[in-house]
Parts: C-alpha cells; structure tokens; sequence
C-alpha cells in the first residue's frame, strides 16, 4: 500500500515544538552540565525564542486538530511568562532547597507546553493529552523535594485527585463523542446547533465542568489547591498556582464559548453558583488561615471564583477580560510568591511581622503585591477587576457584580493583614533575605507590570 | 439471542469482579482480581470488533501496569495491611454519594440518542483487517496526538527515575 | 506651556525620591531634593504665565487612564488665565515656604518627611489647579485635605495636634459630602466631566427642577450650592470655619502655605472654574455672597481680641477669604481671584512672620506676653509691618487694589452687593484695627515675657528672613498689576481674566469709586488710629472697654461659642447616643454583638469549614464526587425546566 | 444486536464502583486500581460507540487513554516509593500534614 502521508504546516505549533524538543534537549545536556543553572538560563532563552515565535503562529494544521488563533495566543503568552517567571526565581531557591535536579527544567517546560497544546486543542483528544502531559508534569513537579515529606503529600494528593478528576472528564468526553460521534469542538458545536440540549448532553457538560473546575481549583472541586500549594516547593506553587488555572480557563473558554455555545442556558446557573461559592469559600477560609502559601492557595481559590464571572457573562468582552485578569493574576501573584521566595523565614504569617523595619523596601513588594490582590488603585489588580466587573455590569450580571465586590471586601481583610503585620507590629527577629540576580529581575519584572498596567490600562485592554 | 447472553455474561462478570477488586483486604488479591477483569474486558473489545485494542489491553495493561502494580504492593508491608482498617470511617457517605450519582448518570443516559454514523462500517474493516485501518487513522489523522502521547511517556520515565532512583552521597 | 505637565511631576518626584530614600540616606539633605523640584515648577510655572498673557491657553488629556462608556477617568490639563495665576501662587508661595522651612523645621525628627509632605501637597494642589475635569478636581481636593490632615498632625505625639488634624478631617467631611453629591448629579445630568464639556451643556440644565421632599427645587441652584458646600468645608466659612483656628496646631510654615495661601482657597479657585454655573442661579450667587459677606465680618469681630497670634491669623484668613467669596458672590469672580493672589503674599508673610516671632519666642504664641520686639528682630518686625499695611488697605500696597476691587463691585451689585458692600468696608476697618494690634502689642512697648525668653530673643535665620523679605516685595507689589483706571492703571489682571472669569457690569461712575474708595481708607486708617490709642497711647483702655462691653468681649472670645454649639448639638448628641446605646445594651450585648460579630461569624464559619479540609484526601474527593452530584442536580432540573 | 445503551449502562456502573472504590478505600494503591477501573469503563464504552457509529476515533481515543494510565501509574508508583521512603504510608489518612 502506498500511503501519501502530507507534510503537516508546523508553523502554528512553532513554540510548542520549539519548548518540546529544548526540554528534550536540555534532559540530555543535563547529565553534562554539573551547573544546573546553565539549564535555568537556557529554559528562559527558550521561553523567550517561544514567545517570539507565538504571535507569527495563527492558522489551523495537523488534521485541524490544532488551531492557533488570537485567544490561544493571548494564553501561550501568558503561559511563557508563567514559565519564565518560575524558572527566575527558582534558580536560587531550589539550590537552597537541595533539589537542584536538571529534569525540574524541562519539567517546567513539558508542563507548559502541555498548557499551550490546551489552549490550541481544537480536537478534545489532543485537548486531553495536553491536560494529561501538563498534569504528569506537575505532579513530579510538586513532589520533586523527595526528601520532604510535605512534598511528597503534596504530589500524592495532587496525582490520586488529578487522576480521578481526568477519569471523570474522559467520562464527559466519551459521552460527548457518543453524542456526537465527533471530537472535533467545533463539529460539536454545530452539532448542537441543530440538535439542542437533552439529558445526557447535560449530563457529559457537567463531568466535563466538574474536571476543569477542578484544574481552576473552583469550588467544592478545589480541596486539593490548600494542602498541594503548601507542600510543593515555593517556586512549583508559583508555578502551579497560576499555569494550571490559565490552562484551565483557555480551555474552560473555547469548550463552552465554542462547543457548549448553544447550551447556555444549561451551563450558565451552574457555573453561577459554583463562581458564588468559590468566591465564598476562598475568601472565608483565606481569613482563617496562619501560612502564607496556604493563604494565598485560598486566595488564588477566590480569584478563579471572579475569573468565572468573566465567562459566565457570555460576552466577548466578559471573555477578554478574564484573559486580562489571568495576566494580571500572573504578575501580582509571582510577585508576592517571588518576595516569599526571597525572605529566608518560613512560611508563617507571623513570620512578617516587623518586616518594614528590617527590609523595608521587601516590605514596600510585598505591599504593593498585596494592594493589587486586593485590588486597590493604581495597582493591576484594581484594573483586573474593574474592567471584569464592568464586563459583568454591561452584560445585566450588576447582582453577581455586588456578591464579588462584597467578598473582595472581606479580601482586604487577610491582604492588608500581611500589610499590618509588616508595617504595624514589632519585629520578633531580623529578617534575612537570600537576593538573587534573577529572583530581582522577576520581583522588577512583577513590580514594573503591576504599576504599569495599574497607571497604563490602555496597554492590556483592547 | 447468542450476544445478548455473551454481553450478560461479560456484564455480569465484569460488574461483580470490579466490586470484588475494590473490596479485597490484600491489594495483592485485588491486583489478580483486577487481572481476570482485564481479560473480560478485552474478551468484549474482540465482541465489538476491535481486535487490536483486546490485544493492547492484554499486553499493556495485564502485561505491564498490572505487574507495575504487584511491584510496588511488594515492595509494601502487606502483614500491616491485613490488619488495618480497609476503609475511610465515612464510607457509607462515600458509596451513598456514589450511588447518587449512579441513579443521576443511569437516569441521564436513559434518553441517549447516538450522533450521526462515520465511514468505518464493519465490512470496510474487516476488507482491510482491523489493525491495519486503525493504524491508518492513528498514524495518518492523529499523527499529532500520537507524538503528544510520546512525549508523555517520556515524562512517565522522567518522573520515576527523579523521585524513585537513589541519591548520590553527594546528594545532587 | 509644552513644558506645563512637568510643573506637578517635579514635586511628585521630589516626594516620590524623599519618601523611598529619605529616611536612610538622604536625611538631612531633604530640602534640597524638594526646593530644586518646587523650583523648577516655579520656573516653567512663570514661563507658562508669560505664554498664556501671550494669549495661548491649553486644554487638552494626557492620559485616559479608564474609558468605559460615558464615564471617563482622564488626567488632563487646562490651562488658561485663571489656572496660570494659581501656578504663581502656588508655586512661588510653596517655594519661599520650603525654603523657610528649612531654617524653622531644622534639627526636627521628621525632616525628611516633613519635606516630603510638602512635596506631596504641592503635587496634589498643583493637580487640582491643573485639571481639566471634575474628577481629577475632586481627586486633587480629596488629596490636598489628606496632606493637611498629615501636616496639621504632623507632631503627632502631641494630642492637640492630632485632635486639630482629626477635627479637620470630620468638619471637612461635611462639606465634601456635598462636594461629591454635587459632582455626581453633574455627571448623571451631563454625563461629562470635562469643564468644557459641561459648561457646553450647561443651558440644556436651565428651568429644570427635581422635587425633594415635596418642594421643586431648581436644579442648577441646588448643584451649584452643593458645589459651593464643598468650598464652605475648604475654605473654612460659616458654619464649617471651626478646623481651621484649630489647624494652627501644625509648624507654621504649613499654616502659611496650606492654611493661608493656598488650600484653602482652592474653594474660591472652584466657585471661579465654575463661574458659568453659579452665574446661572441668582440663589446660589446671594448664598455665596452673604455667606462670604458675614464670615467675613463674624472672624474679623473675633480677631479683635483673641491673644493667640497665630489664631489671630488664623481668623483673619478666615475673614479674608468671606472677601473673596463675596467677590464671587457679586459676580466679580476677576475681583475675587485677584484679591487670592494678593491675599496669597501678605497672608504667607505674616504666618512666617508669626513663625519667626514663634521662633524667636520658643514656641510662645501669646501676644500679651511679648511687645518690644521690634529692635531684637528689625527685619521680621518691619516685614510684619508692610503685611500689616498691605491687608489693612493702605494704598499702594497690594492688598488695597484688590480689596477696593471687591468693594467697588460689590458697591454696584444691587441691594445684596450693597449690603455686603457696607459689611466689606466695617471688616476693612476692623481688619486694620486687629492687624495693628498685633504689631503694637508684639513688637512695640516693653517686653512682658519671662527673663529667659527675653534673653533668647533674637532674628531669625538668614533661611527665614529671605523668604521674608521677598513676600514683602510681593506684599507690597503684587497689586500693581490691577491698578483701576480712576488710579490711571488699566486694570490690567481684569482684563487678563475677562476670557475665564468674565466682566461684571459695571453702573456707578468715577466719583462714586472715588467716594468708595475715600470710605474704605478712611475706615483702615481709622482702624489703625484706633489701635494705636489703645495699645500706644492709652494701654489702659483695652481694658476699660472690656469691662464696659462685658457680654459682648465674652461672645467675642469664646468666637460665638461655635464650638461650644457644635459640642452641644453634634458632638455630645452622638456622644451621648453612643454611650447610651453602649450602656443600655452591654448587657444584651448587642451592640458588642453588631461591632464584633460580623468579623467574628465569618472567622467562625470559617473555622468550621476549615475542619472540613481535614487533610484527608479522600474528603476531597468525596467533596469532588459531592459537587459532581450537586452540579448535575442543578443542571437536570434546570434542563427539566 | 446488544442494544448501544447496555454497553453504556455497564460502563456507568464500572465507573460508579472505581469511583466509590476510590472514595471509601483507605489504601492508596487501590484508590489508584480504582482510577484504573474507571478509565476502563470508559474505554468500555468509547469501543461500544465506536463500534455502533463505525467509526475509528474512539478506538484511537482508547490507544491514548491506556497510554496514558500506564504514565499516571508509574508516576503515582513513583511518588508512592518515594512517600514511602520516608515514612512508609501507605494510607491516605496517615498522609494529613497539611490541612485546615
């Protein structure tokens, strides 16, 4: 038999092809390279080539299972700067932490490229290879200071949780692929179209939102966010807190914006309800708590919670500005894990207090970084918010609106609790901080944006 | 009449050996369980016409996940096994949620309706042996996700050479 | 005018640059970072005043920082007349304080911020001047209240220094609340917030009305009086004056920039942008003409015999500014502004004046405790001297233009004009008999303090006095550029203004100005003779006349019980109330229940949803399985719907 | 001719026992049997649709997913050992550092 195989167009896949083989490369120069931060340089070059390659990269090709238009690309740059970022600071911190492996490199880089293959997947085969190639990644990822216990509780949770969560989305997918007889999102799309909405067509969205809930960390799916942020080493937190829920979102995005288009009615009360109660949650239980990580891992929970209301609203511009806040999230977020990173004191809350007297201007970060999570101008987080509640305002969701900025209130309190306890009580020892130069390009790369965007809106919206 | 008794027969049998792995004290038990399981499952691939994939579920996951499995039960302390508690205090919660959820699906697919039919009918394989068109697909349409799989399985070797192999003393 | 938008970046700089580093490393070299900012502003600032007289004016946004629909958020300058003479107050008064500052701050604890603040107010004031809308106004407003509050507490360890900054801020509020009212209904009635913009769509509010509580009020009238709360809060008029006597509890050299020349005349700056408005309503303008009329009588009569020198100062601000609003208030908006930038030299001089007798004093204020200063500190006392002149109305000096400015039209502004007119000159006499009770009291005669403050006594720093002697140049010269044609000027800053601020009409002929202008000099040298017999010639009669007027010296002094009212009506009402609800409920604990408990229920609640991340994971995932179910309830049954 | 729908009613009542069986089994290496015996009841009835709409997606589908459950296994094995060697926990509720 002679089979004529095309050559598929590699041009829209260039940085994920570009992130792939590097990983695979830098694997193999690893066991040559007794430094491992030539590997660290090398991953951000890569990501930089990456990022260089994405915006040339728009078009369909390998059998129109992968399609690279505007809305992936927004997600691949976030995604890039996800990876460049981590790989910044963690230069010295996994050196500190002695799990200074080479394979956490391309660890990092298989994850994010499975990030970037979600975004494109147009095919929901290769939607759920990517979740699954971005999973795996993450999982050893979490657990990679095997000698801690913490990190390993972390991964094992993470791995038992994320493999039931994908056992129930390819139980929605199958369903899907029984409805339809296609995998192909927008053939779905069509198909439902024509079709309309009927019980198992209900039932398959639901496992399906069930699954990327879970990635987003939205409530009740998100128990496992909390105890995973905790235990992974600081840099994967960073990592996982912010690449993940993007992932997860682009894909949240194109399935119910595409597929799932004509069954609004159907998907929006529940999406509603579950952003209400992850707001709910989050909030809540961040006020409670006495570890930073784990704070923030609730903080974060609350974020996918506002982040929701930008899809639930159904408009273009509720959309958008959901793609804003991701990338608004990216910066606030690695900035604060980055000022954690830096300070050689645990974990706890209590560990800041006093912290404006001995290094005040780590303090005066950490300020910002917690003024823009709160969302007070001019800081990016207030234009984060501003612009997704205005999307939700014009769209007629002004009561859901009033619930978020209700529960962003109660957010102020355990924000500017870390501000009260830096500024306001007495140091109980001076603090150290381990500088590094990259962890300082990521803490001026963070701090530069937040302000940006907070005083030049204009340069992420529209 | 014929397959309609031979499905029952591998409903039946499949049904009650996946309670039967879940209920085992000795994962060692639930492990062989699992692997008589496996050859029911694959017996109803050959039913429905996909020979290669009877013989994929035979040889990958009997062959080699079941035996990855067994390897790590034995590296365990199976004596403490066998005197602890098999189950979490909150069971009943657990199997009524499952339940619920069971009622919920079961009355979900009661209305199912398959979408529209594709090209691949029965004849046409079986002109052109099953594993030859299936390779066809798999290497000519989903040429990409093949290679995505690749690189999944390279993490799978990644990730347990990182977190299972021994340190140097040196500790890098 | 290219280079306009570096007049507020240079103090942002020098705050942003002395807040960061100034507590390590620049320290003591504060002044400098802030003076050479200032400066600069001061520069372009004058630049700026030579292209607008040259007839170019600007308005335009630099920056649109939120534009959603209607409502933009939009930082823009516009400069025209009016702006141009506020960048020359501002910056020069706040220049000459900085440099003051250093000489009376030093060896303070908080230099470097002290400078900073400076910096910042004279960032945010310059901002307010500067825009273009309402908001950045309303932003500019807000901040330059904050900074007072800052500075009036600037010795915080001092509790009447930070009750006088706490009480700013509540009586402020007051008037804000209006303020921001009164913005709103611009924006929801016009939907802009640009000057331009809405004094383009002013007509279309004309012989609208909206009914409150049964009664149709008319609406350009209740917006433009809403405005004008604002200005009363800011400007320290009746009823909202008592912050400001208060405020004296800050450094001096923030009394004469925040508390005599500039802030608190950003109310004035406000009534004058929006003369087009308040022109509209000849209820709002009667409001602003009496209410400025009878603050201005009202603190000068309590100025007469407080003994507190910088109170005294304090009030005659107080009285100075009622002159302007009743300029306004009579439509002689160019009259008013021009009597704020008169009033911006000689008020400033005398705070530093008092600043530097304070000085001199260690930190003694009471004036019956100095006299015989003059020969220990010449070049206060005569700088003091030429303030005094200049606001009593000696001619030729600067407060006389402009205070004869106001008067003459006030004169020819109908029955009302007229009876702030008569109100105007009374204050124009009693202004000049207080001001010369402070010189004769302070610096002539012999000294009454203790040995040891008589033997500190000496001149102020070479830093002080500069600034000094330049204000009275200022004191003295800043008028001629309005010098009325019956004087052979041409008035020239009235017509300068006339594009912005417009020309009142103008009835009476030249031997009425004469006669008005005869009237208020003969009341400011009277007033002056009057001083002088009583603390020069006759020190005896002071006190005479205190016993003969025995209830009125009482209402005097205790400024018409204002605050004892205020105590009375507001503060031990809510007191009262709070306490009582306090006592009556502890036992119910209601009230304890309200403060605590809502922080307290969401802590609770979340400790409890805390024990369900048990750490198990297997909760987890019967939470997963549990929300699988719960969402796929929701969507069955609204699918069924 | 086996109606479609039995194949899908087998294949929920796999998943419903992996499922339950990964909820209320304490041990982890059966929590992670479970999640095997779930991805097989969807393979299940990705065969059966593939079969009843003649089409070779679903079968292609099933290539991937055992590929990708013999990945997720060796990791979860990995990570188990390494839980293992430093405090030899097999038990979900022995693992609760983290919580609250």
């Amino acid at each position: 038999m002679n089979v004529n195989l095309p050559f598929p167009d590699l041009a829209p896949a260039m940085p994920e092809i570009v992130i792939i083989s590097a990983a695979t490369i830098m694997l193999l120069l690893e066991l040559f390279f007794k430094n491992k931060g030539v590997l660290a340089f090398m991953g951000i070059g890569i990501a930089a080539l990456a990022m260089y390659f994405v915006p040339m990269s728009i078009g369909d090709t390998f059998n129109g299972m992968f399609k690279s238009d505007l809305y992936s690309i927004y997600f691949k740059f976030i995604f890039l700067l996800n990876l460049m970022l981590t790989i910044m600071i963690s230069l010295q911190y996994m050196k500190r932490e002695k799990a200074e492996y080479g394979e956490y490199y391309s660890l990092l880089l298989f994850a994010t490229a499975g990030m970037m293959l979600m975004a494109s997947a147009k095919d929901l085969i290769v939607l759920y290879l990517g979740l699954e190639l971005m999973a795996l990644s993450t999982y050893i990822l979490a657990g990679i200071k095997k000698h801690d216990i913490r990190s390993n509780e972390a991964a094992i949770k993470y791995l038992l949780l994320g493999g039931f969560s994908s056992a129930i989305l390819l139980y929605g997918i199958s369903l899907l692929y029984g409805l339809t007889g296609t995998t192909d999102i927008y053939s779905i799309s069509v198909y439902f179209k024509f079709q309309g909405s009927s019980l198992p067509v209900v039932m398959a969205m639901m496992f399906i939102t069930a699954a990327f809930c879970f990635k987003i960390a939205a409530a009740p799916f998100h128990m496992w966010a909390p105890d995973v942020y905790e235990g992974a080493p600081t840099s994967v937190t960073a990592f996982m807190s912010i690449g993940p829920k993007a992932a997860g979102f682009a894909v949240i995005g194109r399935i119910f914006y595409v597929a799932f288009q004509s069954l609004q009615a159907d998907w929006v009360p529940v999406l509603i309800g579950i952003s209400i109660l992850t707001m709910a949650v989050g909030n809540i239980l961040a006020i409670t708590q006495t570890n930073i990580k784990r704070m923030l891992a609730y903080s974060s929970i609350a974020h996918a919670g506002y982040m929701l209301i930008g899809v639930i609203v159904g408009t273009s511009e509720g959309l958008s500005a959901m793609i804003t806040y991701l990338l608004i999230y990216t910066f606030m977020n690695m900035g604060a894990f980055a000022v954690i990173i830096l300070l050689d004191r645990g974990d706890e809350i209590k560990d800041y207090e006093g912290l404006a007297k001995s290094q005040p201007l780590v303090a005066g970060l950490m300020l910002v970084f917690m003024f823009s999570l709160t969302g007070i101008p001019p800081t990016a987080g207030f234009i984060g918010k501003f612009n997704l509640f205005m999307a939700a305002v014009q769209a007629g969701y002004a009561w859901l609106v009033i619930i978020a900025v209700m529960f962003s209130a109660v957010s102020a309190y355990y924000y500017l609790r870390i501000v009260m306890n830096m500024y306001m009580k007495d140091m109980t020892e001076e603090a150290s901080i381990t500088p590094s130069p990259t962890l300082a390009l990521a803490l001026a790369i963070t701090i530069m944006m937040v302000f940006a965007i907070g005083i030049m809106p204009s340069l992420v919206i529209g | 009449m014929l397959p309609i008794l031979f499905f029952l027969y591998h409903a039946v049998v499949i049904i009650a050996l996946s309670v039967v792995i879940i209920t085992r004290r000795n994962p060692v038990h639930s492990v062989l369980w699992m692997l008589v399981l496996f050859f029911h499952i694959a017996s109803l691939y050959l039913f429905l016409n996909a020979e290669f994939l009877a013989a994929v579920q035979i040889i990958l996951y009997a062959g080699a996940i079941l035996v990855l499995f067994l390897f790590v039960i034995m590296m365990l302390n199976i004596k403490h096994e066998l005197n602890a508690d098999i189950c979490i205090g909150e069971w009943p919660i657990g199997v009524a949620i499952g339940l619920s959820v069971m009622t919920l699906v079961i009355l979900g697919i009661g209305k199912f309706s398959h979408g529209p039919m594709g090209q691949a009918s029965i004849e046409a394989v079986k002109a052109e042996t099953h594993t030859k068109a299936l390779g066809r697909v798999l290497y000519m349409d989903y040429l990409f996700p093949f290679e995505i799989a690749s690189i999944i399985l390279l993490i799978a070797i990644v990730g347990a050479i990182v977190l299972a192999k021994k340190e140097k003393a040196s500790g890098g | 005018m290219d280079n306009a938008i570096l007049i507020p970046i240079l103090p942002l700089v020098a705050f942003l640059i002395n807040i960061l580093f100034g507590r390590s490393y620049i320290k003591n070299n504060a002044h400098w970072v802030a003076i050479l900012g200032v400066a600069g502003s001061f520069i372009i600032a004058v630049q700026t005043m030579l292209d607008v007289m040259g007839g170019r004016t600007l308005n335009q946004d630099v920056y649109s920082w939120i534009v959603s629909g209607n409502f933009k958020v939009s930082i823009g300058f516009m400069i025209d007349q009016l702006t141009a003479i506020m960048l020359i107050v501002v910056t020069s008064i706040s220049l000459l304080v900085h440099i003051y500052s250093v000489g009376y701050m030093h060896g303070d604890g908080g230099y470097y911020r002290f400078f900073s603040y400076l910096s910042l107010f004279t960032f945010s004031m310059l901002m307010l001047v500067m825009g273009n809308n309402l908001l950045q106004l309303y932003f500019g407003w807000e901040a330059v209240g904050l900074c007072s509050y800052f500075l009036i507490g600037f010795w915080f360890d001092k509790k009447s220094a930070s009750d006088a900054g706490k009480k700013a801020f509540i009586v402020n509020r007051f008037g804000d609340f209006g303020f921001g009212l009164g913005v709103m209904m611009l924006f929801i009635m016009l939907g802009s917030l640009h000057y331009t913009e809405i004094f383009a769509k002013l007509d279309t509010l004309k012989g609208q009305t909206i009914a409150i509580c049964g009664m149709n009020v008319d609406l350009v009238t209740l917006i433009a009086l809403l405005l004008f709360c604002g200005a009363v809060g800011k400007s320290a008029q009746l009823p909202l004056h008592v912050w400001l006597p208060d405020a004296m509890e800050g450094p001096t050299p923030v009394s004469a920039l925040i508390h005599a020349a500039t802030m608190v005349t950003a109310g004035v700056f406000m009534v004058a942008r929006f003369n087009p408005l308040f022109s509209m309503s000849e209820t709002a303008m009667n409001v602003v003409a009496l209410t400025g009329g009878l603050t201005s009588l009202f603190a000068a009569t309590i100025a007469l015999v407080q003994n507190d020198i910088k109170r005294i100062v304090a009030y005659s601000t107080v009285s100075q500014l009622g002159y302007m609003f009743l300029a306004c208030g009579v439509g002689a908006y160019g009259a008013g502004v021009f009597h704020l930038y008169t009033h911006a030299y000689f008020k400033a001089l005398l705070f530093l004046g008092a600043g530097s007798v304070m000085h001199a004093m260690s930190g003694e204020l009471d004036i019956q405790k100095m006299g015989g200063l003059k020969k220990h500190m010449p070049v206060t006392y005569w700088t003091f001297l030429i303030a005094s002149f200049s606001i009593a109305g000696i001619p030729g000096l600067a407060g006389f233009f402009s205070k004869d400015e106001i008067l003459w039209m006030a004169y020819n502004g109908g029955y009302v004009g007229k009876i702030v007119w008569l109100i105007g000159t009374l204050v124009a006499a009693i202004t000049a008999f207080y001001s010369f009770r402070v010189i004769f009291l302070a610096f002539h005669g012999s000294f009454r303090g203790t040995h040891e403050q008589e033997h500190h006594l000496h001149e102020s720093p070479k830093a002080m006095t500069i600034p000094l002697m330049i204000l009275a140049v200022g004191a003295v010269a800043a008028g001629w550029v309005g010098i009325p044609e019956v004087l052979g000027g041409h008035n020239g800053i009235g017509h300068f203004f006339e594009p912005v601020l417009g020309h009142p009409k103008v009835s009476g002929g030249h031997d009425e100005e004469w006669m008005v202008m005869a009237i208020s000099v003969t009341g400011a040298v009277l007033g002056i003779a009057l001083a002088f017999l009583f603390y020069v010639l006759n020190p005896k009669l002071p006190i005479r006349m205190g016993e003969i007027f025995k209830g009125y010296y009482q209402v005097l002094w205790n400024k018409y019980y204002f605050d004892e009212l205020y105590d009375f009506i507001i503060v031990r009402p809510a007191k009262w109330t709070a306490t009582a609800i306090l006592i009556g409920f502890t036992d119910a604990k209601i009230i304890e229940g309200i403060v605590n408990g809502v922080p307290n229920a969401i802590a609770g609640f979340g400790e409890r949803l805390r024990k369900l991340q048990s750490g198990n994971l297997q909760h987890y995932a019967i939470s997963i399985a549990f929300g699988l179910f719960l969402i796929l309830t929701i969507a069955f049954i609204a699918a069924g719907k | 001719m086996v109606p479609l729908s039995w194949y899908i009613g087998l294949s929920a009542i796999v998943f419903v026992i992996g499922m339950i069986g990964f909820i209320v089994r304490r041990n982890i290496i059966i929590m992670l049997m479970s999640i095997e015996l779930m991805l097989n009841s969807v393979n299940i009835s990705l065969v059966a649709f593939s079969h009843y709409l003649q089409d070779f997606r679903g079968q292609v589908f099933v290539i991937f997913i055992i590929t990708v459950a013999a990945a997720e296994a060796a990791i979860g094995l990995a990570i188990l050992v390494a839980l293992f060697k430093n405090k030899s926990a097999v038990h979900t509720d022995e693992i609760m550092e983290m919580k609250g």
